[in-house]
C-alpha cells in the first residue's frame, strides 16, 4: 500500500534519514521504533509531505507521492496525528471532527456565503456523519466540550477520530501513547486494534516497545536514520542490532528485550 | 567622487542609528521570536528624555545618555510585563497588536503633552571635524559613529562574555531546554527586552542630537525602516542586524542620489519585501527549524 | 423583550445626546452667524489656534463698532482636526444649520477642498484664508481664498531669485499638494525668465534626514537653493546644509516665517531669504493696529496665516455691509468686487476667486527676520 | 432548547430595532449626523473585512488601508476621468483591490505572521507613495469633483446615498456572518488554530488564505469606492498607516473573530469622539489605550465580555428588570 524507496533527508550536514526503504502492507499495523533521534518523526514527516526528501521516492497505492504538499497527501487518503497533540482548541469536540470532514465538503466559498439550500443540506449530512462517528468511539456525550478540556487520553483519541474522518485508508500515528498512563495506553491499544479490524491500515511510531510488540504485525527499527531491522515482533526482539541500538554494545546478547 | 564619499559618510551616520534600532529588534526577536512594534516609540522617548534634560536641567550630553538609557530600559521593562508576560499564552498576533496599541499611546501622549510640532534641541559637538577634498565630516558625525560602535561592542561583550548574555543566547536557541537547565527564562526575556529598549532610546538620543530636533512622531519612520534593516541583515543574528542597519543607511543615501528623496521610504520597504521573499533569514541570519 | 427595550433606550439616549449637542449651537435669530472651520486639534492645531484667535479678534472689533446691518456677529467655531473626512462632516454640519450665513476656512488645501463640494451644493460662501492650491478657487463659484495662489507667489519668488543673479537653482520640496505646486510654478516661471532648474527633489512629510538630498543638490552645482518647506523641515535642511559645509543662498516662499524656525535653526538659518505678505515688525497702517490689539489680547505675535484669516473675515463682513442684506448671491458679487486694504496688503480677487497680493522680501539676520534691503 | 429559541428571537428583535433606527436616522437628524453615520458604516465594512483576515483566518495584515486606497482611487479615477456610472466604479474598485490583494497575498502569504504584517504595511506605504508621486492619479493634489451616483436620470442626494450604503453594509455583514458559520469559516478557523493540523486534514492552506485575502480586499475596495463617492474628494495623504491602526483598534476592541464585534467596534470608535467633543484631542490616545486594555482584559473584545459578571452592571440590570416587571404586572 505504502512504499518508500531509499529515502534520504538531510539537515545541513546531518543525515536524519539515510536511505530508508519500507513497505506497509494493506490492512496491517506497521510500527516504526527506534531510540531518540533515530529519525522516526522525520521519516513520518517526509511521507506526510511536511518534509521534502533529498533523495528517494514515496509510493502510495503505486502512485508517486514524493514531495507533494501535506494537503495533497491527505487527499490521497493518508491521515496523520502529531506527537504533541494538535487539536483546534478554540472549537468543540464535534467541530473538530467536522474539520476532519474537510475533504468531503463540496460547497465552495461563494455558496457558503449565500447559504444555498444545497449547502445547508450538506452541512446537515456532515453533522449526522460526525455524530455517528463520535457515538462509535464513545465521545458523543462530550461533543460540546472545548477540545482542550478533554482529558489527555481522550484528546489523543479525538485526534485519531479527526484523522479518520478524512476517510483515510492509511492512518499514521506519531507516538499515540506518549504521556499516557498504563490504563489509557491499554484502552488506546484496543481502540487501534478495533479501527484496524474495520479495515484501516495503520503506520505508527512508538516509544513504548511493549505496546508495539503486542500490537504491530510488522516492525521496522531505525537508528541514526538507518533501518537496522525489520520483521515481526519476534524477529525484532532477538535482533542483535536492535539490542545494541537500545542498550549499547556491552549488552549485546545479554538481554532479551 | 566627492559626492560618492559624502553620500557614504551620510549613509554610515544614518546607518548607525538604524543599526542601534535593528539591534533592539534583534534582541527581542532572538529571545521570544516576536517583534516589539513600539521600538520606534521608545526611540522617540529616548529623544524626549534627553530633550527634557537639556531644556530643564543641564545641557550635558553624557547625562542625557544616562537618562535616555534609563528611560528606555524602564519603559521597555514595563512594556514587556504588560504586553507580553501578562498575556503570555495568548496568540502572537495579540502581543503584536498590543505593542501597536502601546506605540500609538506613547506617541499620542507625548504629542499631547509637548505638542506635535518639532522642537529645537541643544547643539553638541557642532564644529566641523575635518574637510577632505570637499567631504565634510562634523564632530557630531564622528561622535555618533564612535558611540554606536562603543555600544555595539559593549553589547557583543555582554551577550558573548557574561552569564546573563549566555542565558540570553541559550533562551534564543531553545526556550524550553534553557528553562530545564535552570535558567530563569522570564527574567532573561525581561532583561533582553529592557536592554533592547535602552538601545532604542540611545538611538533616539543620537537622532535628536544629530538632527537637532525632537518631535512626538520622530520615531515612526526610523522604527519601521530599522525593522526592514534588521530583516535585511538577519533578524535572528545580532551582527546581521548591525550590518543590515549600516547597509540600509548606505543604500538609502545612494538610492536618493540615483532616484529621489520622495522614493526614499519605498527603497527601504522594497529591500525588506524582496529579502522577506527571497531570503527571509537575511544576509547573516540562519533558518530556524520549526518542529512539528 | 426587556433586552430589546433596554437596547432601544440606550440607542435613543445616545442619539438624543447628539441631538442636544446640535441644538445648543443654534442660537438667537437676530445675530449674523458665520462659521469658522479650522484644525483646532491634530497636527495643524498650531495654525488652527491662530485662526481662531485672529477671527475672534476681528469679530470682536466689528461688534465693538456695532456689528453690521445693525445686527451683531456671532462666530460658530468648528474643528476639522486637519483631516479631510472630518472637514467634510463639519461642512455638512455647517450647511445643515440654516442660521449660518457663510463660512471661513479651512486651513489646509485637502480640508478646504474636501469641504468645497458640500458648500458648493448648498450655495454657501466659503473663504479659505490660506488655501493656495490653484484648483481651489476655480473649483466653485462660491469659493475664495486670501493668501494668493501659487502662480503669483511663484512669479514673485522666481523674479526675486533671477534679479539676485541666480541662474541655476536646485529645489527641495515637500511632497504634498502645496509643495508640488510651489515647485511647479516657481520652477516654470524661473525657466521662462531664462534660468535653469538643475534639480527638483521631493521629500516626504516627516522626513528628518536631508543630507543625501543636499549632497545630491550640491553635486548639481546650483547658484541658489530653493526650499518649499515648512519651518521644521526648513530648519533641518539649513542645519544639515551647514554640516555639509555648503555655503549657498537659501530661498523660501514665506512658509518658514515663524519663531520656531529661528529657534531650531540657530546660526544655520542665518541669511535665509523668504517673503511674507504681512510683517509685524514693519506693518502698514492697517496692520499696525491689528498687531497691537492682537498682542494685547493674546500676548504673542500674530503669524501670517492668522493674519490671512483675519482678512478673510473682514472681506466677508465688508461685503455683507456693502450688499446691505443677507443674500448669498449679492454678497458673493460684492466679495468678487472687493478692493480692500487688509493687514496682509491690498486684496482684490481675479475672476476665479483668487486674491491678488503683494509680497514683502525678508531675510534672517542676527537671528531675526528683518526686511530685505 | 426553549431558552435558545428565546434568545434567537431576542437577537432578531434587537437587530430589527437597530435596523429601524438606522433607517429613520436621516428623517430625525441633520446632515451632520448622517455624514458621521456614513463614515461609521464605511468603517464597519473595513473592520469586518479586516476581521476576516485577523479574526477568522489569523492573518495579520497591517496594510489594509492600501486596498482601501486602491479602491478609492479606482472608483474616483473611473468616475472623473472616464465618466463611468457608479455601479461600474463600485465593482471595479472592489475587483482592482481584490487583484491587488491577490498579488500581495501571492508574494507575502508564505511568510510567517509577523513578517506578513510588516510586509503588508510596507506594501501599503509603497502603494500610497507611488500614488502620491504619479501624475496619472493627480499626485499629491488628489482627485476632485467625484460625482455622487445617478439614478432615475438625476444625481442621488446624500440621504439616498446613505440608504445605499446601509444596504451594502447589511448585505456584506450578512454574507460574512453566513460565511463564518459555514464550513469555509470553520476551515479558516482551522488555519488560524493550527496550520500543520489543518494541512494534515487536506486543507490547502495557501488556497484558503488567498481566497479570504481576495475577499477581504474586495470588501475593502468597495469601502474605498463608497468613501470616495461620498466625500467627493480624495487625497493619498488620507490613506496613511494610522487608518490601518484605527481599523485594527476597531476589530480588537469589538471582538476578533466575531461578526458583531467589528460592527460594534467601528460604530463605537467612530461615534464616541463625536459625542464627547472634548475628547477629540484624545482620540488617537484612546485608540491606543483601548487596544492595549482590550487585549489585556478582554481578548475577545466588547462582544466577548460577560457583562453580567461585573457586579455593578449586574445590580443595575437587576434593578431595572424588577422595575420593568413591576410595571408590566
Amino acid at each position: 500500500m505504502l512504499r518508500s524507496e531509499k529515502i534520504c533527508v538531510r539537515f545541513g550536514g546531518l543525515v536524519a534519514v539515510d536511505h530508508v526503504s519500507l513497505t506497509v502492507e494493506e490492512g496491517t499495523i506497521h510500527a516504526i521504533i527506534g531510540p531518540n533521534g533515530a529519525g522516526k518523526t522525520t521519516f513520518f514527516n517526509t511521507i506526510s509531505g511536511a518534509e521534502k526528501p533529498a533523495e528517494g521516492k514515496v509510493f502510495f497505492r503505486d502512485e508517486d507521492i514524493t514531495g507533494l504538499p501535506p494537503h495533497r497527501i491527505a487527499e490521497k487518503g493518508i491521515g496523520r496525528t502529531f506527537q504533541n497533540i494538535k487539536l483546534f482548541n478554540s472549537m468543540s469536540v464535534l467541530e473538530n471532527v467536522l474539520c476532519g470532514m474537510h475533504l468531503n465538503v463540496r460547497s465552495n466559498i461563494v455558496q457558503d456565503m449565500l447559504g444555498m439550500s444545497f449547502q445547508r443540506r450538506e452541512e446537515r449530512e456532515l453533522l449526522e456523519k460526525c455524530e455517528s462517528l463520535l457515538k462509535q468511539v464513545g465521545l458523543y456525550d462530550k461533543r460540546d466540550l472545548k477540545a482542550n478540556n478533554l482529558p489527555y487520553g481522550e484528546q489523543r483519541k479525538l485526534e485519531i477520530v479527526r484523522a479518520m474522518a478524512t476517510d483515510a485508508s492509511l492512518l499514521m500515528l506519531d507516538e499515540p501513547a506518549a504521556g499516557m498512563n498504563p490504563t489509557e495506553t491499554r484502552e488506546l491499544m484496543q481502540f487501534i486494534r478495533k479501527i484496524n479490524d474495520e479495515g484501516l491500515t495503520i503506520l505508527l511510531i512508538e516509544h513504548d516497545v511493549r505496546m508495539v510488540m503486542t500490537l504491530a504485525d510488522k516492525i521496522t527499527v531505525l537508528d541514526h536514520g538507518i533501518k537496522i531491522a525489520e520483521g515481526s515482533a519476534e524477529d525484532v526482539r532477538h535482533d542483535a542490532n536492535v539490542i545494541e541500538a537500545y542498550l549499547g554494545k556491552s549488552y549485546r546478547g545479554a538481554v532479551d528485550v | 567622487m566627492t559626492m560618492f564619499f559624502q553620500q557614504l559618510v551620510n549613509g554610515i551616520t544614518q546607518g548607525g542609528l538604524y543599526a542601534l534600532l535593528a539591534i533592539a529588534y534583534s534582541l527581542v526577536y532572538g529571545v521570544m521570536g516576536l517583534v516589539n512594534f513600539s521600538t520606534g516609540s521608545i526611540y522617540m522617548l529616548g529623544a524626549m528624555s534627553s530633550w527634557l534634560v537639556c531644556k530643564y536641567i543641564i545641557e550635558s550630553f553624557w547625562l542625557s545618555v544616562l537618562i535616555s538609557f534609563g528611560v528606555g530600559f524602564v519603559v521597555a521593562f514595563v512594556l514587556e510585563k504588560i504586553a507580553f508576560s501578562a498575556i503570555r499564552g495568548a496568540t502572537r498576533i495579540a502581543s503584536l497588536i498590543c505593542t501597536i496599541g502601546f506605540s500609538q499611546f506613547i506617541n499620542e501622549a507625548v504629542a499631547l503633552i509637548f505638542g506635535k510640532a518639532t522642537q529645537g534641541m541643544s547643539t553638541f559637538f557642532d564644529q566641523e571635524l575635518f574637510a577632505f577634498l570637499g567631504v565634510h565630516i562634523s564632530v557630531m558625525q564622528a561622535v555618533l559613529v564612535v558611540t554606536v560602535i562603543i555600544i555595539l561592542v559593549a553589547l557583543q561583550f555582554f551577550v558573548y562574555r557574561t552569564r546573563i548574555g549566555l542565558a540570553i543566547r541559550t533562551v534564543s536557541m531553545d526556550e524550553k531546554t534553557a528553562g530545564l537547565m535552570g535558567i530563569n527564562v522570564n527574567r532573561t526575556i525581561s532583561i533582553a527586552f529592557s536592554l533592547s529598549g535602552a538601545c532604542a532610546a540611545i538611538a533616539g538620543l543620537m537622532g535628536a542630537v544629530y538632527y537637532r530636533s525632537f518631535s512626538a512622531y520622530m520615531g515612526w519612520m526610523p522604527g519601521i525602516k530599522s525593522f526592514s534593516a534588521a530583516v535585511f541583515g538577519g533578524l535572528s543574528s545580532m551582527p546581521g542586524a548591525i550590518l543590515g542597519g549600516y547597509l540600509m543607511g548606505i543604500i538609502e543615501n545612494f538610492g536618493v542620489q540615483v532616484f529621489s528623496t520622495g522614493y526614499r521610504d519605498v527603497i527601504s520597504f522594497i529591500v525588506m519585501i524582496v529579502f522577506l521573499l527571497v531570503r527571509p533569514q537575511g544576509i547573516l541570519g540562519s533558518k530556524k527549524k520549526v518542529k512539528l | 423583550m426587556k433586552k430589546v427595550f433596554m437596547f432601544l433606550m440606550v440607542v435613543v439616549l445616545l442619539f438624543s445626546i447628539a441631538a442636544c449637542g446640535e441644538k445648543t449651537s443654534s442660537g438667537s435669530k437676530d445675530k449674523i452667524r458665520i462659521a469658522l472651520t479650522a484644525p483646532l486639534t491634530g497636527n495643524q492645531a498650531k495654525y488652527g489656534e491662530s485662526f481662531k484667535n485672529t477671527v475672534s479678534l476681528a469679530c470682536k472689533q466689528w461688534n465693538d463698532k456695532g456689528g453690521v446691518l445693525g445686527r451683531e456677529l456671532e462666530l460658530v467655531i468648528n474643528d476639522s482636526a486637519g483631516d479631510s473626512a472630518q472637514a467634510a462632516s463639519v461642512a455638512q454640519k455647517v450647511v445643515s444649520d440654516s442660521s449660518i450665513f457663510a463660512q471661513v476656512g479651512d486651513f489646509s488645501a485637502p480640508c478646504s477642498m474636501a469641504a468645497q463640494p458640500i458648500y458648493d451644493a448648498a450655495k454657501m460662501i466659503q473663504i479659505a484664508p490660506t488655501c493656495s492650491a490653484v484648483t481651489f478657487a476655480r473649483g466653485s463659484k462660491w469659493s475664495f481664498q486670501i493668501v494668493g495662489n501659487q502662480v503669483l507667489q511663484g512669479r514673485f519668488m522666481a523674479q526675486w531669485m533671477f534679479d539676485e543673479g541666480v541662474r541655476k537653482v536646485a529645489m527641495l520640496y515637500l511632497n504634498n499638494d502645496w509643495g508640488v505646486s510651489v515647485k511647479d510654478y516657481v520652477g516654470d516661471i524661473f525657466k521662462e525668465l531664462g534660468g535653469e532648474v538643475v534639480l527638483q527633489e521631493p521629500y516626504s512629510d516627516g522626513e528628518t534626514d536631508f543630507s543625501a538630498a543636499l549632497t545630491k543638490a550640491r553635486d548639481a552645482n546650483p547658484d541658489a537653493l530653493f526650499i518649499a518647506s515648512y519651518y521644521n523641515d526648513g530648519a533641518a535642511i539649513c542645519i544639515q546644509r551647514a554640516n555639509l559645509g555648503w555655503e549657498i543662498p537659501v530661498y523660501n516662499p514665506g512658509t518658514v516665517y515663524s519663531p520656531e524656525f529661528l529657534e531650531i535653526g540657530g546660526s544655520a538659518v542665518e541669511g535665509v531669504l523668504t517673503n511674507v505678505g504681512f510683517f509685524p515688525d514693519d506693518p502698514g497702517p492697517a496692520a499696525a493696529t491689528f498687531v497691537e490689539e492682537y498682542k494685547n489680547l493674546y500676548k504673542s505675535d500674530p503669524d501670517y496665516y492668522g493674519a490671512c484669516a483675519y482678512d478673510a473675515f473682514n472681506v466677508l463682513v465688508e461685503a455683507i455691509k456693502r450688499a446691505g442684506e443677507l443674500d448669498n448671491e449679492k454678497v458673493r458679487e460684492e466679495i468678487a468686487a472687493t478692493d480692500y486694504e487688509g493687514v496682509t496688503g491690498n486684496i482684490t480677487f481675479d475672476e476665479n476667486g483668487d486674491a491678488l497680493k503683494t509680497y514683502i522680501k525678508i531675510i534672517v539676520k542676527d537671528g531675526k527676520f528683518t526686511a530685505y534691503r | 432548547m426553549e431558552r435558545k429559541r428565546y434568545s434567537k428571537y431576542n437577537r432578531l428583535l434587537v437587530a430589527l430595532a437597530a435596523l429601524i433606527i438606522v433607517l429613520i436616522l436621516p428623517y430625525v437628524f441633520s446632515g451632520y449626523i448622517l455624514q458621521i453615520a456614513v463614515y461609521a458604516y464605511i468603517y464597519i465594512l473595513l473592520a469586518s473585512s479586516l476581521n476576516l483576515l485577523i479574526g477568522y483566518a489569523g492573518i495579520f495584515s497591517m496594510g489594509h488601508v492600501g486596498f482601501y486606497c486602491v479602491g478609492a482611487y479606482t472608483s474616483a479615477l473611473l468616475a472623473t476621468k472616464l465618466d463611468m456610472p457608479f455601479v461600474i466604479c463600485f465593482f471595479a474598485a472592489g475587483l482592482l483591490a481584490a487583484l491587488a490583494g491577490a498579488f500581495v497575498g501571492f508574494v507575502a502569504l508564505r511568510l510567517n505572521d509577523i513578517f506578513f504584517a510588516f510586509a503588508t504595511m510596507g506594501l501599503s506605504e509603497v502603494i500610497r507613495i507611488v500614488i502620491q508621486n504619479s501624475d496619472f492619479t493627480n499626485g499629491t493634489l488628489g482627485v476632485t469633483g467625484i460625482p455622487l451616483p445617478e439614478w432615475f436620470g438625476r444625481s442621488m442626494n446624500r440621504e439616498e446615498f446613505y440608504y445605499l450604503v446601509v444596504v451594502i453594509v447589511v448585505i456584506v455583514v450578512v454574507l460574512i456572518s453566513k460565511l463564518a458559520k459555514s464550513h469555509t469559516g470553520r476551515t479558516l478557523a482551522m488555519i488560524r488554530d493550527d496550520q500543520n493540523a489543518a494541512a494534515s486534514l487536506g486543507v490547502n492552506i495557501f488556497k484558503y488564505k488567498m481566497m479570504v485575502m481576495v475577499l477581504s480586499c474586495f470588501i475593502a475596495g468597495l469601502a474605498g469606492s463608497l468613501y470616495a463617492t461620498f466625500i467627493q474628494y480624495i487625497n493619498a495623504s488620507n490613506f496613511g498607516i494610522t487608518v490601518s491602526i484605527n481599523i485594527i483598534a476597531m476589530v480588537a476592541i469589538g471582538g476578533m473573530g466575531t461578526v458583531s464585534g467589528p460592527v460594534i467596534g467601528a460604530i463605537l470608535l467612530q461615534l464616541l469622539p463625536e459625542y464627547i467633543r472634548f475628547l477629540s484631542n484624545f482620540r488617537q490616545i484612546i485608540y491606543g489605550a483601548a487596544i492595549v486594555i482590550s487585549i489585556m482584559f478582554a481578548p475577545k473584545g466588547l462582544v466577548g465580555i460577560r457583562w453580567r459578571r461585573i457586579k455593578l452592571i449586574d445590580q443595575l440590570c437587576c434593578l431595572f428588570e424588577t422595575k420593568l416587571n413591576n410595571e408590566e404586572s
